[in-house]
């Protein structure tokens, strides 16, 4: 099996369906001649033709909006939006049409459309160009929220989204895309939205993260190890809805739980994951559900001291680790 | 006798009767809604009432079972064109289990339907301006030839989405007929509050096609608009932006009051030149229409309307529990 | 001391900082001739005349965004957003730029602008017009949010925000808009946001919640107390940034604790009250974090058995209490 | 000699010596940036280069420290005429604590100070046009007679924002300038993927106000036309639509490569026009400048981009935890 980076696996998942299936069309800005700011989509407009892979306009709210359309006329749109802090113009489409559709109609229209964002920070994308916006999004029921943290999970999750019969937002964190490495069949497998997966398994603590922050706590569960310590490590994959079972499962297993997410702590999705563990498995738990998070600050800085203060890293996650295991 | 302007445009006596009949039946749904209403028997109500000679005159310049509709809430003579009946309009005004615009769950006015070819609608305003471009856009894809019609109030001309999906459009060349149905008001904000353009038809050169603007209380003139645009649509010519002028005879929705914001003597005055009235008399007119035969077929509406009413009205309600059903596919 | 109606007390705080600071201001859809579609504005295009009280276009992303530059400049307009459903097109002048104004400028600007909406079902409104959007807002550094329950607080923190230097989102349940009347003083007062408050005393249970449902709640806790149980309720007041130490109280106050809001469960403002307790006063549980929501569907429909049906109640939140006590 | 047309639109020649400077100043800064980017010194460039000679006439017409911008990230020639310095751009290339914008919070480009009456500008293209019309609405309020100047790419005009915001500004009759730096391009799509309007000053008339499309490349041409907006603007005229056509001589940003995009063939036809040199030449041409005058100028010029490097390089970062204030106020 080939090692690839993220982004490539991100590529390949979107060729292979465009490839097997007419309907999939890519738009949004630059993803043409460009391949994207990224190149997430390099290569596609030379092998699709400028007909599916769409440059357009400068505008969020069309492209998800125009997307809306195509796909509840049938086709199954992939919607780029450049930088997920610009999700925010396409909001009003994302919340109140794309996820709405079928359950205003009875079932009768669907909206098959999946909308990829680069999320996340660590690349000196200060205010603007480092946002985790997931948490804006999670309690939209109709909508489906992905979030993979590997080049396998994001192949085969981009590919279950583009499939799925209900809008998907697919977010990608941005350090991942060259940062991550790792094995990706060339053959066509798709992964179940909604399913959460465990990265690791471990008898004294459970941390569960998603993105970025989940190799951070890989990494540190590793150098745990060296001290004695077993960690579980769960990976959400999928945002919303969360896989409660799963999260209960692996909370009860250690009893000893830390959130981990890059996003800002105050309502993010680490909320809901402590709240369905608080609910499902109280007498479970041998220590206060912990999350590490990043600061309530509204975005993270440019400045380099800034963002590295803003950014969690494995150690920041190690340290956190080890003191919840010596609770 | 008058000279039968609707045959200049292509009409035949038949279609121009058939249009006034739609219109009709739009104007008695209409009607009885607000009585049901008063009546405490529907919640809400949200009219047609002054726009259907503008909504019947653009419908029957598409091809039904061919194009597609993204209406607004205020079309229900265009739908009623495309296939709905008084008996879905009652289901939905009752918000009954059958009705097919949403089994209930949607207020009177959210339209859709597939097997009509009307995309399901929402109330943010101007969210489906943008479907529109996107259907039309799937359509080119697939070498279809339909057209896609799409319409909004001239407030909600102002939402950025109507920016928004017109230029893509103008962009892509896509066939979509942008209808904008300017009754004067956005609920009791006036014209002049909402917009400083002469014509909101002045916004299609800033997206590189046609805009026109035509007398909403006029079918015939809406009619021939109407199949101008379709016809370039179709044959590649890219979009048109309509602005059909016209004017809400009643209230914004059964929850408005529009003594707080307009005078009596105004409405008056609009009222005579309430779309039914005028093209009634023009019927007559040109002899298509008399007395008797008016009498016949509004009683034949009214038949319409009353058995819709009736059938609704002991439909069943939605099971509660169905409040959990169609939130993802299965 | 008068006896008004929650409306009334929304219009008067509006009246007061009006006539007490110029540059209040007022700009939305049918605020002016029309007093709003709620007539939370009416008599006052009369008293401050039509620049001061704006009907705008119909563009709530402008009607934020030109509220934000008025601000920015220096005046207090309170933008109104006809319905909570409508507030989605504003999304990205809310969240990235009205929240982020003092960060990003390193506090050389600052934005003191008042969202005013009103939210919540029960009056027939159907999926676009009951709409609980609170959680969209309640993960977002910089904007607070605060959503009152009675006539006396709505007064004092509407007039709190005008005031507050930073944006405030200010939600008001549409259904205690004539429902719900108290007393109200005829002077001028502040409540301050950040504070969750004690709505009534107890021992045995706590009850967390906010707007329609805390009227449940209290007339919930009537009636338990006849049956010899005791439930201490917690009005949160403003959902961003909580007041956790109010909640930690509560919370340890009883060690039973139920979350009750109209908004659906998932992802919802309870899931961080949950997270807040389950971090800092785990040990102090007596049985699992319980929530009472709104079911995890896209909004309420229109059908009455089916508005019902999603909407909470006196007895529905009366059964949980009880369960919970006899956990 | 060639006329003085400088004199013809009331420019002095002290005037234009000084404009050279500003769009001079602006190219070497930028220059400089890029330089250091390369040496992997600032992470981050966003350009000017080919838009001096707009920006820096459109800031000629306005009064410094009365008027009010809300700018767009390539807008340096417009700060620094408003009063921003070499160092303080320098400051906020290098993320210094001392940067006057954004105390190194934000990436180059994004402008504000109070000081100079310079709103805070965030990244999301366009957000900045509902600001400038609100900042004009207050300044209406307050019976104040500035006007706001808000600029903006042509692909931006695309967005939502442009037109609800010159909509509201088009009802109000505000005192706005709309700046649109058509460029050709937004990133790497080309003006006919983003618009299909001849000009982007087709869309003025869809708000009611004038719309004026004038060649970017031409200082005094964009000061006469923002000088007769200015002057309509303060005399309650209200907002006119501006659009300069230049063209982005540099890649989008120091991450872009725009040989993906279009040929070298095509940039080095652009650079023929390049802005610095044609103006460089027609103050030439009229006697104000010969080529010892300009080595010095260069020579100022070179000195303050050196020592506004120097400086901020030296500067100290802000303090790590400082990322956790000014969220709220105190
Ligand atoms: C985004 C959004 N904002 C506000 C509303 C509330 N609203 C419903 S209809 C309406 C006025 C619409 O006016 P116009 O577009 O002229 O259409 P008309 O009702 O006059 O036909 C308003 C403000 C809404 N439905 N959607
Ligand atoms: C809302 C939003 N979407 C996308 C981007 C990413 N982006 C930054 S600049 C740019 C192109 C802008 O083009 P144009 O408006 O023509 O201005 P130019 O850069 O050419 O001066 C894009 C797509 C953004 N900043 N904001
Ligand atoms: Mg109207
Ligand atoms: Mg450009």
């Amino acid at each position: 099996m080939a090692v690839i980076s993220f982004i490539d696996a991100i590529t390949m998942a979107m060729r292979e369906e465009m490839r097997r299936d007419p309907n999939v069309f890519i738009l949004g800005e630059d993803v043409g001649v460009r391949g994207g700011v990224f190149r997430a989509t390099v290569g596609l407009i030379e092998e699709f033709g400028e007909e599916r892979v769409i440059d357009t306009p400068l505008a969020e709210s069309a492209i998800v909006g125009v997307g809306i359309g195509a796909a509840a006329y049938g086709m199954r749109p992939i919607a780029e939006i450049q930088f997920a802090d610009f999700i925010m113009p396409a909001v009003n489409q994302i919340v109140s049409e794309a996820a709405k559709m079928r359950y205003r109609s009875n079932g009768d229209w669907f909206c098959p459309i999946t909308i990829r964002a680069p999320f996340g920070g660590g690349v000196h994308g200060a205010l603007y160009h480092s946002q985790s916006v997931e948490a804006l999004f999670t309690n939209v029921p109709g909508l489906k929220v992905v979030a993979p943290s590997t080049p396998y999970d994001a192949k085969g999750l981009l590919k279950a989204a583009i499939r799925d019969d209900d809008p998907v937002l697919f977010f990608e964190h941005k350090r991942c895309y060259r940062l991550i490495k790792g094995e990706v069949p060339e053959e066509d497998y798709v992964l179940p939205i909604g399913k959460a997966d465990v990265k690791r398994e471990g008898t004294d603590i459970t941390v569960i993260s998603y993105g970025l922050t989940l190799h951070f706590c890989l990494q540190a569960a590793e150098k745990l190890a060296e001290e004695g310590i077993s960690a579980h490590v769960l990976d959400l994959r999928t945002l919303y809805p969360l896989d409660k079972e799963a999260i209960a499962e692996a909370a009860a297993k250690t009893g000893k739980v830390l959130i981990v997410h890059e996003d800002n702590k105050e309502g993010g999705v680490g909320a809901e994951v402590a709240a369905v563990i608080a609910e499902q498995c109280l007498f479970d738990l041998d220590a206060p559900i912990k999350r590490l998070c990043g600061p309530d600050v509204p975005a993270m800085p440019y400045s380099p001291p800034m963002e590295k203060f803003f950014m969690l890293n494995p150690d920041k996650v190690l340290e956190a680790m080890r003191e919840l295991a010596h609770f | 006798m008058t000279t039968k302007r609707h045959e200049q445009v292509g009409l035949t006596d038949a279609q121009v009767l058939d249009m006034y009949y739609y219109m009709l039946l739009a104007r008695k749904i209409d009607e009885r809604q607000w009585l049901l209403n008063r009546a405490g028997k529907v919640p809400f109500v949200i009219s047609c009432q002054g726009q259907e000679a503008a909504q019947v005159g653009a419908a029957f310049a598409l091809r039904k079972g061919k194009d597609y509709l993204c209406p607004y809430y205020r079309d229900l003579g265009v739908v009623l064109v495309f296939g709905q009946t008084a008996r879905d309009c009652m289901l939905s005004a009752f918000a009954k289990a059958e009705d097919p615009n949403s089994g209930g769950r949607q207020m009177p006015g959210h339209f859709g339907g597939k097997k009509w070819n009307i995309l399901t609608g929402s109330s943010p305003v101007t969210t489906q301006v943008p479907h529109a471009v996107g259907i039309a856009l799937a359509g080119k894809m697939q070498k279809k030839d339909f057209v896609v019609y799409t319409s909004f109030g001239e407030g909600s001309s102002n939402q950025g989405d109507f920016h928004e999906g017109a230029n893509f459009a103008g962009v892509h060349k896509l066939p979509v007929i942008f209808f904008c149905e300017n009754n004067k008001y956005a609920i009791s904000v006036p014209l002049k509050k909402q917009l400083a353009c002469e014509s909101v038809a002045d916004r299609a050169i800033g997206y590189g096609f046609p805009g026109v603007s035509v007398d909403g209380n006029d079918p015939i003139e809406v009619y021939r608009v109407m199949k101008e645009a379709v016809e370039r649509a179709r044959s590649g010519g890219g979009p048109t932006l309509i602005e059909a002028v016209m004017y809400r005879l009643v209230p914004h929705s059964s929850d408005d009051d529009d003594r707080t914001y307009r005078t009596r003597e105004e409405v008056e005055e609009a009222k005579k030149k309430d779309p039914i009235l005028l093209f009634g008399q023009y019927l007559k007119e040109v002899g298509l229409m008399d007395e008797n035969k008016e009498q016949d077929l509004l009683a034949r509406v009214q038949m319409e309307v009353d058995e819709a009413t009736e059938y609704a009205e002991n439909a069943p309600y939605p099971a509660p529990e169905s409040t959990l059903t169609h939130v993802y596919g299965e």
